[in-house]
C-alpha cells in the first residue's frame, strides 16, 4: 500500500503526470489571461477554448528537427534541458499536497523542506546559464550573463520574503507553515508585504516581463535559448511552465495557507490558489515594460531587499508580541 | 497514430518568423497588424518568434535584394525541419514594381522554395491569415 | 508617475468582449471602393493598350493571337499586380473594359494559378470618351 | 570583455533588414556602426525607365509607412514641372490623407516603441486603435496602406458627406485615445525608466549631423517644412510645431504625441474648410524640360525629391532623400555609450524607415563625418570619456 | 529676408564665384559654381547666410559632364548649389569639413556615379552589395542592367 501510494505520489499526483497536465493548463491560463487583458482572444481553436494549445506546441517541438550547433559544447547542450526538467519536477514533489499525517516526516515532507525547495528552484537559473554558455552564441552569452546578474538581484529578496512567514509559523516545514496559517488565517495579513515582494521575485525568477531580460527578443533575439530548437526547446518550455506552477504553489503554501483537506478539497485549494498567483503574474506581465538589467539590480537591492528586511523586522516584533 | 499526432500539432501550432528581404515596410506592418487585437493570430496558436531556430513558418515580404540573398538562404537553412515559407505581397511573389531593378533578384521563389503565395500590395491582414489557414489546410 | 497606470484599462478589457474578429469564420466587410483584383470585360476592350502602358508592375500583357482576325490575348498576372487601379483609370471605353472588384483572398500555392487570361476579338465600339488614348490620369476613378 | 555583436539584418527589433554592428563591453556599447544595403532596391534607376504615371506608384512603394508622403512629394514636383495647379478640393483631400497618414504612422510608432521596450500591452492597445485610422484611410482611398489616391493634377477619389462625418467621428475617438496613451506612456514607471535619459542628442549635435523631423524637434530644433515652406494648403491652416528640450527618447515620444494632436486639429480644419469643385485637373502626358526640388514634411521628417525632366514622358532623374537617411549619423551618435538594452529603443526612436532610406542610392556603411575621422583608439577613449561624464542617470554600474 | 534681397546679397558677396544664379520659384535659388570654388561658396553660405542644413546631394549624368547639386536649406530659402564635373576626370572636393552630415551623401555619390570625392574622411569603398563588381556605377546613363530570367517554379498547371 505504501509503495503504491509512493508511486502514485511520484508519477500521478502531484508527480509527473499531474505536473505536466497542470503546467500546460497553467500556460494556457496565463496566455489566455494575458491576451484578454490586451483585449484579444488568445489561443482559441486548439481543443475547446484552445486548452490544448500548450500541448500542441509541446508535441510539435518534439517532432521537429533538433539542431546542435557545431560550436556548442555538445554534452552539456544535450543534457541540460532534461536536467532542468528533472530538477523542477523534483521540486514539485515537495509541495505540501496530500500530506495526511503532519506528525510523520516522509520523503516529501520533512523539517527544512522549504529550504530544499528554494534551492531546487534556484537550480534552473544556473542550468539556463550553463545552457546559454554552452551554445557559444553571442546573444546566448549575453543572455547567460544577464541570467546570472538577475539571480543575484532577486534571489535574496525572495529568500527573505519567504523567511518571514516561516519565522512567524516557527517552522521550516512547508506543511507545518501551511497548517499554522490555516489555524490562524488572520496572521496571513501581516505577511502581505512579503507576499508582494515574493510575487515580484518569482516573476523575475520565471524571466517574465518586466524581467524577461535574458531572452528579450527585441534586444538579443532569443537570448539564452537562441540556439535551442526542437526537443530541447520543448523541455525548456515545459521546465518554465512547471517552475511557474511550483513557485506559485510555494507562494500559495507559504503565504496563502496551503492546501488543506484531503485529496479532493486540497486539489481545489491548489488550483484556486496557484491560479490566483499566476493571475497576478500575468497581470504584472501585461502592466509593465521590460526594464534594463541595471534597473533590475537597482530595484532588487534598493527597494525589494530593504523592504523584505523591514517585513522581517515587523514579523519578529509581531512574534514577540504574540508569544 | 504518432504521425497523425505530429501532424495535428504542426497544424495547431505554427510559429512564425518574420523575414524581410528588402520590402517597403507595408507588408511588414500588415503582418504585425495581424498579431494585434483585431486579427489576433494567436487564436490559431501562431506566435511570432525571434529566431529561425524556433520557427516553423517563415513569413517573408519584399523582393530579394542582392545583399539579402545569402542571408535569406542562411536563415532558411537555420530553420529546423519541417519548415514552410509564405511569400506575402506582390514583391515577395514576383518583385512587382521593382522588376528589372539592378539590385533585385526577383521574387522569393528565385532563392528559396515557397509554399504559399499571398497576393496584395500590401496583403491585408485578413489575406495573410487566409494564406496561413490555406497553408495549414494543405499540410 | 503612477505605478500600474494601465491597470484600470486592462481589467476593463478582461471582462469586455475582445476586439478580435473571428476572421476566417466571420468575414470582415471591406469598404465600398476597395481595390481588389482587376478583371477584363472582353466585350468592351478595344485593345488600345493604355492599361498595359500605364501599369506600373508589368502585370498586364496583351499579345496578338491572330492579327488578321483581330484576336488578342490579355493576361493579368495577379502575382505582380499591385492593385492600384490605374488600369481602370486609364481605360478609355465607356463603360470601362477594365474593372476592379473587392476580391482579395486569392492566396495559392503556385504562381501559375495566379494568372488570368482572356482571348477575345477586339471590340469595335467607338469609345465615347474624347480620345482613345487620353492622358494617363483621367480625373476621378 | 569586448566583443562585437551583429544586430540584423534579421533581428526581431528591426522590421526591416539593416545591420548594426555594436561593439560592446559587457552590457555597455562602446562603438556602433551601421551597414546599409540590405534593402537597396535601385528605385532611382527604375524610375528613369517608367513614365510619369507609373512613377507615381513606384514612388509610393519606396516606403510602406510613409507611402503617401513620397507619392505626394513626387506629384507636387511633377505638377510644378507640368505647370498645372490642382483644384483646391483635390488639394484638400490630398493633404487630408497625408495628415491621416501622419496619424497612422505616429500611432504605429508609439506601439513599436512600446514593443521594443517589451511593453506589449501598450503595443496591442495602440495598434488596436490604429485600426480606426486605417479604416478611415481604407474608406477614403480603397486600400489600407498604399493609398494610391494621388494622381498628377489632383486626386483620384472624392469625399462624400458620410465619409466626412466618419472622419470627424474617428478623429474624436483617436484624440481621446491619444491623450490617454500619452498619460500611460508618461506615467508607467517601468516604461519611463526605459526612455528617459536614453539616446541623448544635444541640439548642437543634431544641427551638425543634419537631423530632421521629430528627432530634431525633440532636440529643440523647431524645423518643419509645413511651417517653413508652407506648401499647398498648409499656409491656410493653423497648427503649431511642437518641440521638446529633453533631447532623449522620452522627448521624441512627447513630440510625436503632440504632433498627433496637431494633426487631429489639421484634419478637422480641412474637413470643415473642404471647398467644392472638381478634384483633378487635366494633365498632359509629357512634362516640359526642367527641374524642380520638392519638399514635404513626412511623419519622419523632411522628404526631398529632385526631379529633372527632359521633355519626354519619363523623368531624366528622380532623386529621393528620405528622412531616415538624414537621421543615421545622429543615431550612431545616440547609440554610443548606451546599454545593449537601449539599442532597439534608440534605433526605433528615429522611427527608422530603412526602405525609404535605401530606395536607390545609399548603401553607406554610415559612420558620420565627424566620427570617421577619428581612429579607433581615439574612439574608444572618447566613448569612455563620454561615458564618465555622461549626463545620463545611470546609477547602477554593470556588476561584472 | 526676401528672395530678392538674398539674391542681391549673394551677388555682392560671391560675385565672380557664381557662374549662374536662377530663381525659378519662390524660395528656390539655384546657384552654379566652378568645382574649384565649391568649398569657398559653401563656406560663405554657411558663415554668412546660416546655411547649416544639407538636405542631400544629387548627382545627374548629363552625358559629357556630371552635375552635382547640393541641396541646402534655411528656414527662409532653399539654396541649390550646383557644379559640373567633366566625365573624364570626375573629381570634387569634400565639403564634410564644413558640414559633417555631408559624408553620407558624398559616399553615395562615389558609389552610384563613380565620382571621386577628394579628402572625404571616410573613403571606404561603398558598394551596393558585398558582391557588387568593381567599376560599375548604376546611375550612369550608359550603364544598363540585364534582367535575369525569371523561372517560375512548379511548371504550368
Amino acid at each position: 500500500m505504501a509503495v503504491l501510494r509512493t508511486l502514485l505520489y511520484l508519477f500521478v499526483y502531484p508527480g509527473l503526470l499531474f505536473l505536466f497536465a497542470y503546467s500546460t493548463f497553467c500556460e494556457w491560463f496565463d496566455r489566455k489571461v494575458f491576451a484578454r487583458l490586451q483585449n484579444r482572444m488568445g489561443p482559441t481553436h486548439t481543443g475547446s477554448f484552445g486548452l490544448l494549445q500548450p500541448i500542441a506546441d509541446f508535441i510539435k517541438l518534439l517532432a521537429k528537427e533538433d539542431v546542435v550547433p557545431a560550436a556548442a559544447d555538445k554534452g552539456l547542450f544535450r543534457v541540460l534541458p532534461a536536467f532542468g526538467l528533472a530538477v523542477v519536477s523534483a521540486a514539485g514533489l515537495l509541495l505540501p499536497v496530500w500530506n495526511f499525517d503532519l506528525a510523520v516526516p516522509s520523503f516529501t515532507s520533512f523539517q527544512g523542506d522549504l529550504i530544499v525547495l528554494l534551492y531546487l528552484l534556484s537550480l534552473p537559473t544556473l542550468i539556463i546559464f550553463l545552457a546559454a554558455w554552452s551554445s557559444t552564441n553571442y546573444f546566448s552569452s549575453i543572455g547567460g550573463a544577464r541570467v546570472l546578474t538577475m539571480l543575484f538581484g532577486y534571489e535574496v529578496p525572495l529568500f527573505l520574503a519567504v523567511l518571514s512567514p516561516a519565522i512567524l509559523a516557527g517552522s521550516w516545514r512547508l506543511a507545518e507553515i501551511a497548517a499554522f496559517y490555516q489555524a490562524k488565517p488572520l496572521l496571513i495579513l501581516p505577511n502581505l508585504l512579503a507576499f508582494a515582494i515574493a510575487v515580484v521575485a518569482v516573476q523575475a525568477k520565471l524571466e517574465r516581463c518586466p524581467f524577461d531580460i535574458p531572452h528579450a527578443e527585441t534586444e538579443i533575439v532569443g537570448g539564452t535559448f537562441t540556439e535551442f530548437s526542437g526537443k530541447k526547446l520543448a523541455l525548456f518550455r515545459l521546465m518554465f511552465d512547471i517552475e511557474m506552477v511550483v513557485s506559485s504553489g510555494l507562494l500559495a503554501a507559504v503565504f496563502l495557507g496551503g492546501f488543506p483537506g484531503g485529496a479532493l478539497v486540497g486539489f481545489a485549494h491548489l488550483v484556486v490558489k496557484t491560479l490566483f498567483v499566476i493571475f497576478l503574474l500575468s497581470l504584472i506581465r501585461a502592466l509593465t515594460s521590460r526594464i534594463r538589467i541595471d534597473q533590475v539590480v537597482t530595484l532588487a537591492w534598493k527597494y525589494l531587499a530593504p523592504l523584505a528586511v523591514l517585513q522581517l523586522l515587523i514579523i519578529i516584533l509581531l512574534k514577540g508580541l504574540l508569544s | 497514430m504518432l504521425k497523425k499526432l505530429a501532424r495535428w500539432s504542426r497544424i495547431k501550432s505554427p510559429w512564425i518568423l518574420h523575414l524581410n528581404s528588402g520590402a517597403c515596410n507595408a507588408c511588414d506592418i500588415e503582418i504585425v497588424a495581424a498579431l494585434t487585437p483585431r486579427f489576433d493570430v494567436e487564436r490559431f496558436g501562431i506566435l511570432l518568434k525571434a529566431t529561425p531556430r524556433h520557427a516553423d513558418v517563415l513569413v517573408a515580404s519584399g523582393p530579394v535584394t542582392r545583399q539579402m540573398r545569402d542571408r535569406i538562404i542562411r536563415i532558411y537553412e537555420q530553420t529546423p525541419d519541417p519548415k514552410f515559407v509564405i511569400a506575402v505581397g506582390a514583391c515577395a511573389m514576383s518583385g512587382c514594381v521593382y522588376r528589372g531593378a539592378y539590385n533585385i533578384l526577383g521574387g522569393l521563389d528565385q532563392v528559396i522554395p515557397v509554399n504559399m503565395y499571398v497576393p496584395g500590395c500590401p496583403a491585408r491582414p485578413d489575406a495573410i491569415v487566409d494564406g496561413v489557414v490555406k497553408l495549414l489546410g494543405k499540410l | 508617475m503612477r505605478i500600474a497606470a494601465f491597470l484600470p484599462e486592462l481589467l476593463r478589457s478582461l471582462f469586455k468582449k475582445p476586439n478580435t474578429v473571428d476572421y476566417p469564420f466571420k468575414k470582415l466587410a471591406v469598404p465600398e471602393g476597395f481595390r481588389g483584383t482587376p478583371h477584363l470585360d472582353p466585350d468592351m476592350c478595344i485593345v488600345c493598350r493604355a492599361c498595359e502602358r500605364d501599369c506600373p508592375a508589368e502585370a498586364i500583357e496583351i499579345t496578338a493571337v491572330n492579327e488578321a482576325e483581330k484576336r488578342f490575348r490579355m493576361v493579368i498576372h495577379n502575382d505582380r499586380c499591385i492593385h492600384c487601379g490605374q488600369c481602370v483609370d486609364s481605360c478609355p471605353t465607356v463603360p470601362k473594359a477594365m474593372r476592379i472588384d473587392s476580391l482579395f483572398e486569392i492566396a495559392d500555392d503556385s504562381r501559375h494559378k495566379m494568372k488570368e487570361d482572356w482571348v477575345y476579338v477586339r471590340a469595335v465600339i467607338k469609345p465615347k470618351a474624347p480620345a482613345p488614348a487620353p492622358a494617363g490620369e483621367s480625373p476621378n476613378a | 570583455m569586448k566583443f562585437q555583436i551583429p544586430i540584423g539584418p534579421q533581428h526581431p527589433a528591426l522590421k526591416e533588414p539593416i545591420s548594426l554592428r555594436m561593439t560592446v563591453e559587457g552590457e555597455v556599447i562602446v562603438d556602433a556602426d551601421i551597414r546599409l544595403g540590405y534593402n537597396h532596391r535601385g528605385v532611382e534607376k527604375v524610375a528613369e525607365e517608367k513614365n510619369w504615371t507609373q512613377n507615381l506608384y513606384l514612388s509610393e512603394r519606396i516606403c510602406g509607412i510613409c507611402s503617401h508622403s513620397h507619392s505626394t512629394c513626387y506629384v507636387q514636383g511633377v505638377e510644378k514641372l507640368m505647370d498645372i495647379a490642382p483644384p483646391p478640393r483635390g488639394m484638400y483631400i490630398r493633404y487630408l490623407v497625408s495628415e491621416l497618414e501622419r496619424v497612422h504612422s505616429h500611432l504605429l510608432w508609439l506601439g513599436v516603441a512600446g514593443h521594443e521596450a517589451g511593453f506589449d500591452s501598450f503595443f496591442m492597445y495602440t495598434w488596436r486603435d490604429r485600426e480606426v485610422v486605417m479604416d478611415l484611410l481604407e474608406m477614403i482611398t480603397g486600400n489600407r496602406v498604399h493609398y494610391a489616391i494621388n494622381a498628377v493634377g489632383g486626386v483620384r477619389r472624392d469625399l462624400d458627406d458620410l465619409q466626412k462625418a466618419k472622419v470627424l467621428e474617428g478623429v474624436k475617438i483617436l484624440r481621446e485615445r491619444s491623450v490617454y496613451y500619452f498619460r500611460i506612456g508618461a506615467s508607467e514607471p517601468s516604461f519611463v525608466a526605459r526612455i528617459a535619459g536614453v539616446g541623448v542628442l544635444p541640439l548642437e549635435k543634431a544641427v551638425a549631423l543634419c537631423a530632421v523631423g521629430p528627432t530634431a524637434r525633440a532636440s529643440g530644433w523647431a524645423r518643419d517644412v509645413r511651417k517653413e515652406d508652407p506648401y499647398a494648403v498648409y499656409g491656410e491652416l493653423e497648427f503649431d510645431v511642437p518641440t521638446a528640450d529633453t533631447c532623449d527618447v522620452l522627448g521624441r515620444v512627447v513630440v510625436r504625441v503632440k504632433e498627433l494632436l496637431e494633426s487631429y486639429k489639421l484634419i478637422e480644419q480641412m474637413i470643415h474648410k473642404l471647398p467644392e469643385g472638381p478634384i483633378a485637373a487635366k494633365v498632359p502626358r509629357k512634362a516640359k524640360p526642367g527641374e524642380v526640388v520638392s519638399r514635404y514634411e513626412a511623419p519622419r521628417g523632411e522628404n526631398l525629391h529632385y526631379i529633372k525632366s527632359n521633355g519626354t514622358d519619363k523623368p531624366e532623374r528622380l532623386k529621393v532623400r528620405a528622412p531616415t537617411l538624414a537621421n543615421y549619423p545622429a543615431t550612431v551618435e545616440m547609440l554610443r555609450s548606451g546599454f545593449i538594452a537601449d539599442i532597439p529603443l534608440i534605433f526605433a526612436a528615429i522611427d527608422p524607415c530603412i526602405c525609404c532610406a535605401e530606395r536607390a542610392v545609399v548603401l553607406t556603411s554610415a559612420r558620420s563625418g565627424e566620427e570617421s575621422i577619428v581612429r579607433l583608439g581615439d574612439l574608444r577613449r572618447q566613448a569612455l570619456e563620454r561615458h564618465q561624464k555622461a549626463p545620463l542617470k545611470r546609477n547602477a554600474v554593470w556588476p561584472f | 529676408m526676401t528672395d530678392a534681397e538674398i539674391i542681391d546679397r549673394l551677388k555682392a558677396d560671391l560675385g565672380g564665384k557664381i557662374v549662374e544664379l536662377t530663381h525659378p520659384a519662390p524660395r528656390r535659388l539655384f546657384l552654379k559654381a566652378a568645382p574649384g570654388d565649391l568649398l569657398a561658396v559653401t563656406g560663405t553660405l554657411r558663415d554668412k547666410y546660416g546655411v547649416v542644413f544639407l538636405s542631400t546631394i544629387t548627382g545627374v549624368d548629363k552625358g559629357e559632364t556630371f552635375e552635382i547639386i547640393y541641396h541646402f536649406s534655411t528656414p527662409e530659402q532653399d539654396f541649390n548649389l550646383r557644379t559640373e564635373l567633366p566625365r573624364a576626370r570626375p573629381h570634387v572636393e569634400s565639403i564634410s569639413s564644413l558640414i559633417p552630415g555631408a559624408v553620407l551623401y558624398e559616399r553615395e555619390l562615389q558609389d552610384m556615379f563613380g565620382i571621386v570625392v577628394d579628402h572625404i574622411p571616410d573613403a571606404r569603398r561603398l558598394v551596393l552589395s558585398d558582391d557588387w563588381p568593381e567599376g560599375q556605377y548604376p546611375l550612369r546613363k550608359d550603364w544598363k542592367h540585364e534582367r535575369p530570367v525569371e523561372v517560375i517554379p512548379g511548371g504550368e498547371s
